[in-house]
């Protein structure tokens, strides 16, 4: 698995690109032939009713699925070519209910050590940003939705991504802690890159008065088609 | 050696979350000890105690069989919970890492059931060795080795199957039949010391081949199954 | 079309010769082939024993050959994969209908011959582990989820593939009740006049299992591509709408 | 009436959920099917002829126990995927009329995994059965309602437990323990057709009995049980 | 089981209360001490944060979970005295994934028909009701959300229930689908009680917005309690 040739292309603007991707799942299109780039250092907010295809646009780029038809391209290749550099939320929390969210966020971290590229911040530094106590010993699946949410966001955030997935982030959140949540997201768009480089944020939502403050471009999914992309509310 | 350390890493992990909960094991203990209570009754060893040694080796692997095989079907649920496998095949490491360090924490929780059961049924079954016990500390491992790699590779090939728990069983059974073989003949050919020596050896490293052959292919093919979306 | 056409006369002389072939084969093993002394005319079975035993060996390795490619062109070529996928499955339910029948071929000669219906001796039990291997494989595919079917049953076929060399050697492994092999270098060798019997036997029954693959490759072939068409009818609909 | 009413509309629902998937039908006969050849080849029948008789219907018993086992556990599955459980518990239906509906269910679902296994049985251990054959039709169907009716009950219980797959098996193996012990006792005395007919009456006579005290028991204590959370 | 003393004594103008009701996990208090009731024909909205008691509220109300003090009372008795008069939908759809919608109501109203009273819609007429074709073939597995939801309501609404339970019923549903659910329950309200009496509804969402046509009475919990409870906003 050698990393091919163009690693540092995304200085070409784009971090991540789908090129008339579609996904069928037995005879029902989740998306069809969706062409569409996301800019370096850009953030976009993802809206659609339900079955859109929201999830399935992010998960192909986490390159959690492969598409049907079309290529994902993530800074310049295909996306298990640059894990390290992409990170990936969903609405689970994707972390042992049994251990303590800093065994949880140690753990993970090593597993992205290695490969000589120490691009992994600290799990108690991530675990502070988010407000969480990192010398809690209540296990994660103690948590509460809001804590669940937080820590999990902390698992991304340590491995200091520069392209930054997340779905659905504010399901089941109370306002004020999805209030909370976009500020540090919006922080973290600021955190700089070891390398040099920006940070790509793209995020789906229901809730789009809540997402606003992130909204570089706001990107209208419905069934499975792009059919609106707006830019520059702000940012 | 980074390999290694992934792989230790990994199994640090499902031995804490062991630790944590202690479900797995307990539950096989109790489960393999129950086995034995009803194969007791069921064959009645003390009836025709003739029988039993030529049966026991059977009966223990059979047990062992369908012990480890409920807890291997649940060995993946922690991963499938949170949707925590998903941030597995994110992360940059090997994904073989993650299968060899779930597959010796699973050896060692069989393992360590093995060494509890077996004083209980030498016990309950009557048994005496009759022929080179130290032999059983090799049968014993190798065996062990060969159910748990094959279940845990499959048991991560089922996970989102629909009938999850019937399909583990039914692909796992085939394919350790060979193996249920080789183990049971070696055992019993030690437990009643009638076997050649030659044949037993045979045994054993028929029983090491398919230990070697199969753990190849599951590291081989489980970045493939991970990935399987 | 006429590609189409041409392939159905080709399907439709096949079967012809298949038919043909097999009705030799039958009058070589019923009325010409010398009776066997001490078995008599249910030796006769041994003609369609060892055919269906010897292509249940061979047909796996078609399946075998269909999953790794499978594998391989997986992310590469997805169509091609999708091709190799058709062709693993029917090649594992003609696999499941041969060996079974060497099963109850050898079962039906086994009661008069040894006096029992079955006996665990290596040949035996591996041929029987063959079989439920194949069935657990297309368990597999009914029970694996949409979209995935391929990936899984492809990797077990590569387990499964490893019995096959083992059911070959057992008779030189292990001891067993089961004859040892008649052809081969250590073989006892047959009476001659026999030989046409079981080659024409062999052909033909081959004939017959190749003919059931594609049959079976056509069908499953027809159900990908108006699952696939049914998608990109969906998929062009949706295009042509004015958003 | 009104209640036989209740508990045919959930036999027929159950049925019809059944014949829409028929692949746990499908996977259970063929599980145990595997169940019977990782049995022969543990306890190798063939070699020791004189001693199958003699265990064969501990094995019968135990790998239908093992199998029906498996299949149980997947009984209310269906019922709480949805939280339909709790739609069930609103109904103003009586609660056992559920139970017992869903237990008949899954005994024709084990009497037809039996009806295939029985000549598969026989020919794989070459058995004849030497005494009364007929009393078998009694004592299949008693021995498969003792395992069925206290297996559907146990699921329930178990259903919103962590280690679902491995509690019914812990709760359920002790108490079928005198129920197997009965079950293989009359067997194994029709095989070998040497158990006094007398004695063979008091097995049977006995089965019958734990029968209806568990199926009393768990008819009462059912919607306890439903509605304990 | 027999139908004690006072059946209707909800003309004493309460459907449900609650009295006194604290429910507790492990050392943790869902409920604390919580005493409310509603009145028969009026319909109650309940906000709140994650966690803070909503859901148990509905589910104590309806008889899925006794109180660990208090008592709560449905039509002047225990819950489960009544449930051929009370419906209980929550988030999941509560049917068979396998079965028909046709089949699945079917099967459930012969549960809820016997006991000498014939109070059942026909399920055909359910089904109609929320928009759904009762001929429809595909099991509810194979549903959208949205129809799954609908199919959900179908099942409640054929029981022709005086007294109606719903959890986050809008959840994971896009606006127009919630905006036809709200539209239907409003309508609901209005069907004629064969017996004479009222419809009472009873919701929690986090769209407080969306459900505001439905909100004659808005309650708020916080942390197990009810904090404030306003009424009047409409209807
Ligand atoms: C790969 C599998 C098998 C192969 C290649 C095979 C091949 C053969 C051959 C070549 C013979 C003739 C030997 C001779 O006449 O000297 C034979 C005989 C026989 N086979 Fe098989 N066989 C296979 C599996 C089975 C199975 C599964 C059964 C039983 C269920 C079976 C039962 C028999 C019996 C009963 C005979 C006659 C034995 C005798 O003459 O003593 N075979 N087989
Ligand atoms: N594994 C799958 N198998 C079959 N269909 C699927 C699968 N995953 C998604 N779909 C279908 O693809 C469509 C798009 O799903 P997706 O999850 O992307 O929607 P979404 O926009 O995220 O919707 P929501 O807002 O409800 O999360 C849906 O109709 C869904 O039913
Ligand atoms: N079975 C349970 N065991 C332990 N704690 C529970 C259980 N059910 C609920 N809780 C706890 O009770 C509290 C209230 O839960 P409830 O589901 O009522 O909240 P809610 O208001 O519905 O929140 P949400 O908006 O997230 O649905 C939560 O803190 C939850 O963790
Ligand atoms: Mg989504
Ligand atoms: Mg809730």
């Amino acid at each position: 698995m050698s990393t091919a040739a163009p690693i540092r292309s995304e200085t070409a603007a784009a971090a991540a690109s789908l090129d008339s991707v579609s996904k069928i799942y037995g005879a029902f299109a989740a998306l069809r032939n969706v062409t569409t780039s996301f800019p370096a250092g850009s953030s976009t907010v993802i809206l659609g009713e339900n079955g859109a295809g929201k999830s399935t646009m992010l998960r192909v780029l986490a390159g959690l699925i492969t598409p049907t038809r079309g290529k994902a391209i993530v800074f310049g290749g295909p996306p298990h070519l640059h894990r390290h550099r992409v990170a990936y939320m969903s609405h689970s929390t994707m972390l042992y209910d049994e251990l303590t969210a800093m065994e949880n966020l140690t753990y993970f971290a090593t597993l992205h050590r290695g490969d000589g590229c120490a691009c992994v911040g600290s799990p108690e530094m991530a675990l502070r940003a988010v407000g969480l106590d990192p010398a809690l010993t209540r296990p994660v699946g103690q948590y509460s939705q809001g804590m669940r949410q937080r820590a999990s966001l902390a698992r991304v955030l340590q491995t200091d991504p520069e392209l930054l997935l997340l779905d659905e982030p504010f399901s089941n959140l109370d306002v004020k802690s999805a209030g909370q949540l976009v500020e540090l997201l919006a922080d973290f768009r600021t955190w700089p890159v070891p390398g040099g480089g920006s940070r790509t944020l793209i995020l789906t939502t229901h809730q789009a008065s809540l997402a606003e403050p992130l909204a570089d471009r706001t990107l209208t999914m419905r069934q499975g088609q792009i059919v609106d992309l707006s830019t520059g509310t702000n940012g | 050696m980074k390999y290694l350390g992934y792989v230790f890493e990994h199994l640090r992990k499902d031995l804490r979350l062991e630790w944590r909960s202690r479900d797995a094991i307990n539950g096989m203990l109790f489960f393999v000890l129950l086995m034995v209570v009803v194969f007791s009754i069921a064959f009645d060893p003390a009836g025709y105690p003739s029988v039993t040694r030529q049966i026991s080796g059977g009966i223990l692997w059979v047990g062992l069989l369908f012990a480890s095989m409920t807890a291997l079907n649940q060995s993946w649920s922690r991963e499938q919970r949170n949707q925590v496998l998903e941030a597995q095949r994110m992360a940059p490491s090997p994904a073989s890492a993650l299968f060899v360090g779930k597959a010796l924490a699973n050896m060692l929780f069989v393992l360590a059931v093995e060494a509890v059961l077996a004083p209980i049924f030498v016990v309950f079954f009557n048994l005496h060795v009759l022929g080179n016990a130290k032999l059983l500390a090799l049968i014993l491992p190798l065996g062990t080795w060969a159910l748990v790699v094959n279940g845990t590779f499959f048991a991560a090939l089922g996970l989102r199957a629909r009938n999850r728990e019937l399909l583990l069983p039914l692909i796992l059974l085939p394919l350790s039949l060979p193996a249920v073989l080789m183990m049971v003949q070696a055992t019993t050919g030690v437990l009643t010391g009638e076997l050649d020596p030659i044949y037993l050896r045979s045994w054993i490293t028929q029983l090491a081949g398919y230990d070697l052959i199969y753990t190849v292919v599951c590291v081989l093919l489980f970045e493939t199954v991970l990935n399987a979306e | 079309m006429a590609r189409s056409s041409t392939l159905r006369t080709v399907a439709w002389l096949w079967l012809a010769a298949t038919v043909a072939v097999l009705v030799v084969g039958f009058r070589q093993a019923i009325f010409l082939a010398p009776m066997e002394e001490t078995m008599g005319n249910l030796q006769r079975i041994f003609y369609y024993h060892l055919a269906h035993a010897i292509l249940g060996l061979i047909f796996p390795y078609i399946n075998l050959a269909a999953s790794l490619a499978f594998l391989y062109w997986r992310r590469r070529d997805p169509l091609k994969a999708l091709t190799a996928d058709a062709l693993a499955v029917a090649s594992a339910e003609i696999t499941v209908l041969f060996v079974g029948i060497t099963l109850a071929t050898g079962m039906l000669w086994g009661k008069p011959a040894w006096g029992i219906w079955w006996t665990w001796d290596a040949r035996l039990t591996t041929e029987l582990i063959l079989w439920l291997l194949y069935i657990s494989y297309l368990m597999l595919r009914r029970f694996s989820p949409t979209g995935q079917t391929g990936v899984l049953s492809a990797v077990l076929a590569v387990f499964a593939a490893i019995d096959i060399p083992i059911v070959y050697m057992s008779i030189q492994w292990w001891r067993t009740q089961h004859p040892a092999p008649v052809f081969g270098p250590e073989g006892g060798g047959i009476d001659p006049a026999m030989v046409p019997a079981v080659l024409w036997n062999l052909a033909g029954w081959a004939m017959w299992g190749i003919f059931l693959i594609a049959l079976r490759f056509a069908v499953e072939r027809r159900h990908q591509i108006a699952e696939q068409d049914a998608a990109l009818l969906a998929l062009e609909a949706s295009l042509e709408t004015p958003q």
